[in-house]
């Protein structure tokens, strides 16, 4: 369909955008669009709450504190543009495309499924988050209070 | 009970936090920490030898906690709860600062909260959860000091366990595709019986590929070194002895003891694997001139001697392979506080400017030459056990050259820690005679304790054996 | 009985030992006092035990290694007599060695060796067996090694010695479970026949070292010399032979069917008679009282080993029996020597002589002792030497004449001991001589009294402690105490006593002292020069052993230095090099890890999907 | 659902990795430690997406959201700290390049 087109086209030209763009803030948004082209697609394969969160959280949060950290070291930006231009065609470069390749040829070769699409969901994510995962969600929080001190620890200024 | 071992420390962890006076929290914190573990390694320890909890679920019927427990389960609670207290006990010292004492016991806290899910759950998914707690406390952790080092080894190992965590993430997708939940069993039937079978095996090949980043094993290592070496003393005990055991190793084990079926390629795959991480990790350790790095080094030969264990694939090894992570975990804890002990002295790590050490310091020398003993497999000590059970088992199954191999590193075992106390206690060197005193009770306790704990567990092997390893056998499937 | 009774005799003391180690520093007497209390303790639970039957088991080291104990009527009188002489050292000790700096660590470790004796003859595991025998060799070695100061020499050839031998038992000890299909020793019952004759010999070979037996013995007349004296009166004499001797009777009698006129049965007969010849030869020369008894503690050796390997009822109970009275009369003998060098200050007996007057109560002992070794009717050893004579005469005459000649030239040897030591002319130098303190003459008066009465009464011994230990029907209507039924023997004994009279009379008429009564058969043509080649020492295996290692060593090591310098040179610089190697991969950028953890990803879905 | 002739969820597949490839690439490529950042939100995105369509495909939406939210969670968290340790970096070195970080070598 149109849309799924439109919406994997942008996403695969978010990413590129992401990854060559020379400047770190357009770095940043690119990853924010490739953020919003997932959630997007999400939203077209049925999971609106996940996707949801991509959009607020991923999109949003995570620009945030890529900002703040560009906002931190900003006077830095002229150097690493020009760096980054050269590091951009490295001898590596053919490596992640060559394991891309793979992956998807490996998955070619296991004979694609063709998967219909499924019958309509059984079960409710709300019910099953809240009712079936508790322990994840206890590992959720313990991994945010860890977070917590980490804000605590690492963005203290170092005594000297 | 299974549920309170997650709970009760979470709950801890928030008192600790609410606006205490100054000085009470830190206190708190400590004396809790200590009581808690201690609770947690009697009620280990009880499960084993009675075969059953001590009590009852209260919250049973409130909370829908898929934990399940088994042998195994109980021998990881109780190996985490002996490491995290040694590693709390030697942190008392190790922090001047009260602040810093209260943060590294939350933090700690945070982790054995991670590590406890981890070993209670019964799911990928919350396995990858909990490994994610205890691997972001470990971060912190590492950089606790935020000096250069510990900020590099930090952002290492961080960005290889991200890359480990998307890998274990595509197998749990793989798995879904095979057909399967995240749950142990749906995952095992799927592995078994599913009409995509090729899906279920790359699932468990992406897993197990993040696992052995987490695990550190060669060529999936590069992190381990930089992150035990750079951590502050009693972290790089907790680290070492227990945080990159539970998660990846412990995984691994899960994985490939009771999820996946029996493939001759993986088992393959995990003994290659094994005998190279024995091999390579020795031979690093041997050109080593900073302590704990060496001990890193170490660290990975000997976890190449459980992933060896795991290739095998037979009931023996397997309670070889566990019996070897709590061995490990004991003399590696030991060693890495010897290590805190000594750094606490000197205020270095590098073994070309010690020497000499043996008259100031005799108590870590000898809880040192212990630990060095344990690991190179001497009886009658805990390490040697756990070895000649793997190569026993190793040779019953018929892998005859693996067994030599792996006897044949015991020398460079040998031969690296050898050096490495000669070059510390016993050779003259730059510390002869100089003013350096023996580390404080707080280093030594811990030390002494384990040292005792690990020839304890080889003189009382017969026990360890009967409440320990038989029900970890009857585990593999 | 509770069967775990059965373990208190072997961790009683091996806990009193640990004990006495730790407090050694703090508490001085504490060996003397936690000695006593435990081996008093061990005697009455021994004493408790004696006649009945029962198994202990505990779980030990896992794959079928099980801590079994087991009692039964065989080894129920040696544990009572492990006890009663560890007793007795004790006692002994206690005063002997009062204010010694050795003390604390010579009661440490006569705890440790009295538990791993008693374990030894308890255990009914071969390993197990074989942990204990460890055990003690470990024990002794530490007991020997704290004598003089180069008692260490002795310890180590004595370690050396019953080491090796212990490297044979092992072998044995294998060889046995795999024929058998257990290492319970109570469930073993073999033929020897074919390969298990090998594993009976290596398993003897374990049991004679214990007891001293020659080829084996060559460390005991150091042992004499340079280890302390209240171990020389109770290890050789007594506990060893208990442990090695019932060893050896448990062996060919119950692990192994030993089938009489057998060749190995014949084998071990010889290497009993020739024991007895060649030790007595020995001991007949020797100048020095304890070394001289050391001697004899080799040759009685050979009449047990000669009564085992009769493998006749009468024969095997001849030599427990003789293993009993030895022990008693043995002890007994170092007991006077060590109150006659407490008192004398000597026992270089060139130096000693008329000590009766002094110190009559000794010398009353010192004659009872005397007459029980060299078999005088009616005290103990008579007796047992019959019961051997019988047996050994059933079998052929030879050993019988090697046997009665032992006692020949026993007598003579004590006839020459007690007429240097305690008659003849005082030396002015012992005018202020007294008789030894009474808790160092009391174990020897008492043991005297039971020499006494196992003699007159040998039928309390036999019917009480041994015939149940053979079993009734192997008896089979023998008679076994009381006067043998054959007067000839009796006969044959008393001309060997009578002609060692005569002979003591005709040499000390020769030489004009009582200490030169064996001069003439020392000196005798022929014998002269093969006694003074044994006085240097030149038939001692151990040298000889000790020699040709020592060649072999030079040739080794010469091809080692060879070998080494390769090692050194090759195995180092390849470890350093391949090292070097694996470090230049950690360069330090973890773009560099990442990208080794996708090669070996890669490597791992090629190899897992190819 | 056709996609000019690839069915979409072998699309979205692909696109899935394609993703993890271009943060590996980033990761491999940058030598700036805030990129380093972007490469692995990249690889979390791809697999967050290949997780949602493996529930699509096989009628698990619930496990699969499920499964999401809680790893978006856990994502922001592992990027907090990552931000905090180049924080110090910088703090450390006035630069947040990663020749800062190629000290520890052997």
């Amino acid at each position: 369909m149109t849309v799924d087109l439109i919406l994997l086209g942008l996403l695969v030209l978010a990413a590129l955008w992401a990854v060559l763009s020379v400047r770190l803030m357009m770095s940043v948004i690119g990853l924010a669009a490739v953020s919003v082209a997932v959630s997007l697609l999400m939203f077209r394969l049925d999971a609106p709450y996940a996707a949801m969160f991509e959009l607020s959280v991923c999109a949003g949060l995570i620009s945030v504190i890529f900002f703040v950290a560009i906002s931190f070291t900003k006077r830095l930006t002229a150097e690493d543009i020009r760096t980054h231009r050269k590091e951009r065609l490295r001898k590596t470069v053919w490596l992640p495309f060559l394991l891309a390749g793979l992956a998807i040829l490996l998955v070619a070769r296991l004979k694609s499924p063709g998967f219909a699409p499924a019958p309509d969901p059984g079960g409710d994510v709300r019910t099953l988050l809240w009712g079936g995962r508790h322990l994840d969600l206890i590992g959720q929080i313990v991994t945010l209070l860890a977070g917590a001190f980490g804000v605590v620890v690492l963005f203290k200024e170092k005594n000297r | 009970m299974q549920s309170l071992l997650i709970l009760v420390p979470l709950v801890c962890l928030m008192l600790f936090n609410l606006p205490w006076k100054r000085g009470v929290g830190q206190a708190v914190s400590f004396g809790a920490g200590l009581a808690f573990l201690a609770a947690q390694a009697a009620a280990a320890l009880w499960a084993m030898l009675s075969g059953g909890e001590p009590f009852a679920d209260p919250l049973a019927g409130f909370l829908v906690f898929k934990t399940s427990a088994d042998g195994l389960t109980w021998v990881m609670l109780l190996t985490i709860a002996v490491v995290a207290a040694s590693s709390l006990a030697v942190s008392r010292a190790a922090f001047t600062d009260e602040k810093d004492r209260f943060y590294f016991a939350n933090l700690l806290f945070v982790s054995v909260i991670g590590m406890n899910g981890a070993a209670l759950s019964g799911d990928l998914f919350t396995l990858y959860v909990f490994f994610e707690a205890a691997s972001v406390a470990s971060f912190i952790l590492i950089a606790f000091r935020r000096g250069m080092a510990g900020l590099e080894g930090a952002f290492k190992y961080l960005v290889m366990s991200t890359v480990a965590t998307v890998l274990m993430l595509t197998g749990v997708g793989f798995f879904m595709l095979a057909g399967a939940g995240t749950s142990f069993a749906e995952v095992r039937a799927a592995c078994l019986q599913s009409a995509h079978p090729e899906f279920a095996r790359v699932g468990g090949l992406a897993f197990m590929a993040g696992l052995f980043i987490k695990g550190g094993m060669v060529p999936f290592h590069g992190w381990l070194p930089d992150a035990y070496g750079t951590a502050p003393g009693p972290v790089s005990v907790l680290l070492a002895g227990i945080v990159t055991k539970a998660t990846g190793v412990y995984g691994l084990i899960r994985l490939t003891g009771s999820v996946l079926p029996m493939m001759p390629e993986v088992q393959t795959l995990l003994m290659t694997l094994g005998i190279v991480s024995i091999y390579a990790g020795a031979l690093a350790a041997i050109g080593q001139s900073d302590y704990k790095r060496m001990l890193a080094y170490s660290s990975i030969s000997q976890v190449g001697y459980i992933v060896l264990a795991l290739g095998c694939r037979t009931p023996l090894a397997l309670a070889g392979a566990v019996f070897h992570l709590l061995n490990h975990a004991v003399f590696k804890s030991l060693l890495f506080s010897n290590a805190a002990a000594v750094e606490s002295r000197l205020g270095h790590n590098d073994m070309n400017r010690m020497g000499g050490l043996q008259a100031q310091m005799p108590w870590s020398s000898l809880s040192a030459v212990i630990g060095l003993l344990s690991t190179a497999g001497i009886p009658p000590l805990g390490g040697f056990w756990s070895k000649v059970i793997i190569l026993l088992a190793l040779w019953q199954a018929g892998f005859h050259a693996a067994a030599v191999l792996a006897l044949a590193a015991s020398l460079l075992t040998l031969a690296y820690f050898l050096s490495m106390q000669r070059r510390v206690f016993f050779a003259k060197g730059t510390e002869t005679g100089s003013a350096v005193t023996e580390a404080g009770a707080a280093y030594l306790w811990p030390q002494l304790a384990l040292a005792g704990l690990t020839a304890a567990i080889g003189i009382g092997f017969p026990f360890v054996y009967r409440f320990l390893l038989t029900p970890i056998q009857q585990l593999l499937w | 009985m509770n069967p775990s009774t059965l373990l208190i005799p072997v961790f009683l003391p091996l806990a009193a030992g640990a004990l006495i180690f730790l407090l050694a520093k703090a508490w001085k007497g504490s060996g003397a006092v936690l000695s006593l209390a435990a081996t008093a303790g061990m005697l009455a639970v021994s004493a408790l035990l004696f006649g009945k039957e029962g198994t202990a088991a505990l779980p030990w080291a896992g794959f079928g290694l099980d801590f079994v104990c087991r009692l039964m009527p065989f080894n129920g009188f040696i544990l009572l007599a492990v006890s009663f002489f560890a007793f007795c050292t004790a006692l002994y000790a206690a005063s002997s060695l009062k204010g010694k700096s050795i003390a604390p660590h010579f009661f440490g470790f006569l705890m440790l060796s009295a538990g791993f004796a008693a374990g030894a003859v308890i255990a009914d595991h071969l390993v197990l067996l074989l942990f204990f025998w460890e055990g003690l060799l470990g024990s002794m070695y530490g007991l020997i090694a704290m004598g003089r100061k180069d008692a260490w020499r002795t310890a180590i050839k004595m370690f050396v010695i019953v080491g090796v031998s212990d490297l044979c038992m092992m072998a044995g000890i294998a060889m046995t479970g795999h024929a058998a299909g257990s290492l319970v020793m109570s469930s073993i019952h073999l033929p020897v026949e074919g390969l298990n004759t090998l594993a009976f010999l290596l398993l003897a070979i374990g049991g004679l070292a214990k007891a001293g037996s020659m080829p084996f013995h060559s460390w005991i007349p150091f042992a004499a010399e340079d280890a302390p004296l209240p171990f020389m009166a109770f290890f050789p004499g007594a506990l060893e032979k208990l442990v090695g001797i019932y060893f050896l009777a448990r062996l060919s009698l119950d692990l192994y069917g030993l089938q009489a006129g057998s060749w190995v049965s014949l084998l071990l007969m010889t290497v009993g008679a020739v024991t007895i010849l060649l030790a007595v030869l020995m001991a007949l020369i020797q100048k020095d009282y304890k070394k001289l008894l050391s001697y004899h503690a080799i040759s009685q050796v050979g009449y047990m080993v000669l009564g085992i390997g009769t493998a006749s009822a009468v024969g095997v109970i001849g030599g427990l029996f003789h293993m009993l009275n030895n022990a008693l009369y043995k002890s007994g003998l170092f007991l006077t020597a060590g109150m006659v060098e407490k008192q004398a200050g000597t026992t270089d007996l060139r130096k000693l002589g008329g000590l009766g007057k002094r110190m009559p109560l000794t010398a009353a002992a010192f004659v009872v002792f005397g007459l029980s070794i060299s078999g005088v009717p009616p005290f103990n050893g008579f007796f047992s030497k019959e019961l051997v004579y019988d047996a050994a005469l059933e079998r052929h005459w030879v050993f019988y004449l090697a046997a009665v000649l032992g006692s020949f030239f026993t007598a003579a040897s004590f006839l020459k001991l007690g007429h240097a030591a305690f008659f003849g002319p005082a030396k002015p130098e012992h005018r202020d001589v007294r008789e030894a303190p009474w808790p160092m003459l009391l174990p020897a008066l008492v043991i005297a009294g039971l020499c006494v009465l196992f003699g007159v009464y040998n039928t309390l011994p036999v019917h009480r402690f041994l015939a149940p230990a053979v079993g009734e029907e192997a008896l089979a209507g023998h008679h076994v105490s009381g006067m043998p039924a054959n007067w000839m023997l009796v006969a044959g004994t008393l001309i060997a006593l009578a002609a060692a009279l005569l002979n003591h009379r005709y040499g000390v008429k020769r030489s004009g002292a009582g200490l030169g009564a064996a001069d003439h058969i020392h000196h005798a043509p022929g014998l002269s020069g093969v006694y003074d080649r044994a006085e240097r020492q030149a038939f001692d295996p151990y040298n000889h052993w000790t020699a040709f290692v020592g060649v072999l060593s030079r040739i080794l090591n010469a091809a080692d230095r060879g070998v080494n310098a390769l090692f050194d040179v090759v195995s180092v610089s390849a470890a350093k090099t391949l090292s070097a190697g694996t470090r230049r991969l950690q360069s330090g950028a973890y773009t560099a890890y990442v990208l080794w953890s996708m090669a070996g990803l890669a490597a791992a879905a090629w190899w897992m999907f190819r | 659902m056709n996609l000019a002739g690839i069915p979409f969820f072998d699309a979205c597949g692909i696109a899935g990795a394609l993703l993890l490839a271009a943060g590996l690439y980033y990761l491999l490529v940058t030598s700036n430690l805030i990129r380093a950042m972007i490469a692995l939100e990249l690889m979390i995105k791809g697999v967050t997406l290949f997780l949602i369509l493996a529930g699509r495909v096989t009628g698990r939406q619930d496990l699969a959201q499920a499964l999401v939210i809680t790893l978006i969670i856990i994502e922001v968290v592992i990027m907090v700290v990552a931000g905090g340790l180049v924080l110090g970096v910088f703090r450390n070195t006035r630069s947040v390049g990663s020749r800062q970080i190629r000290n520890l070598k052997g």
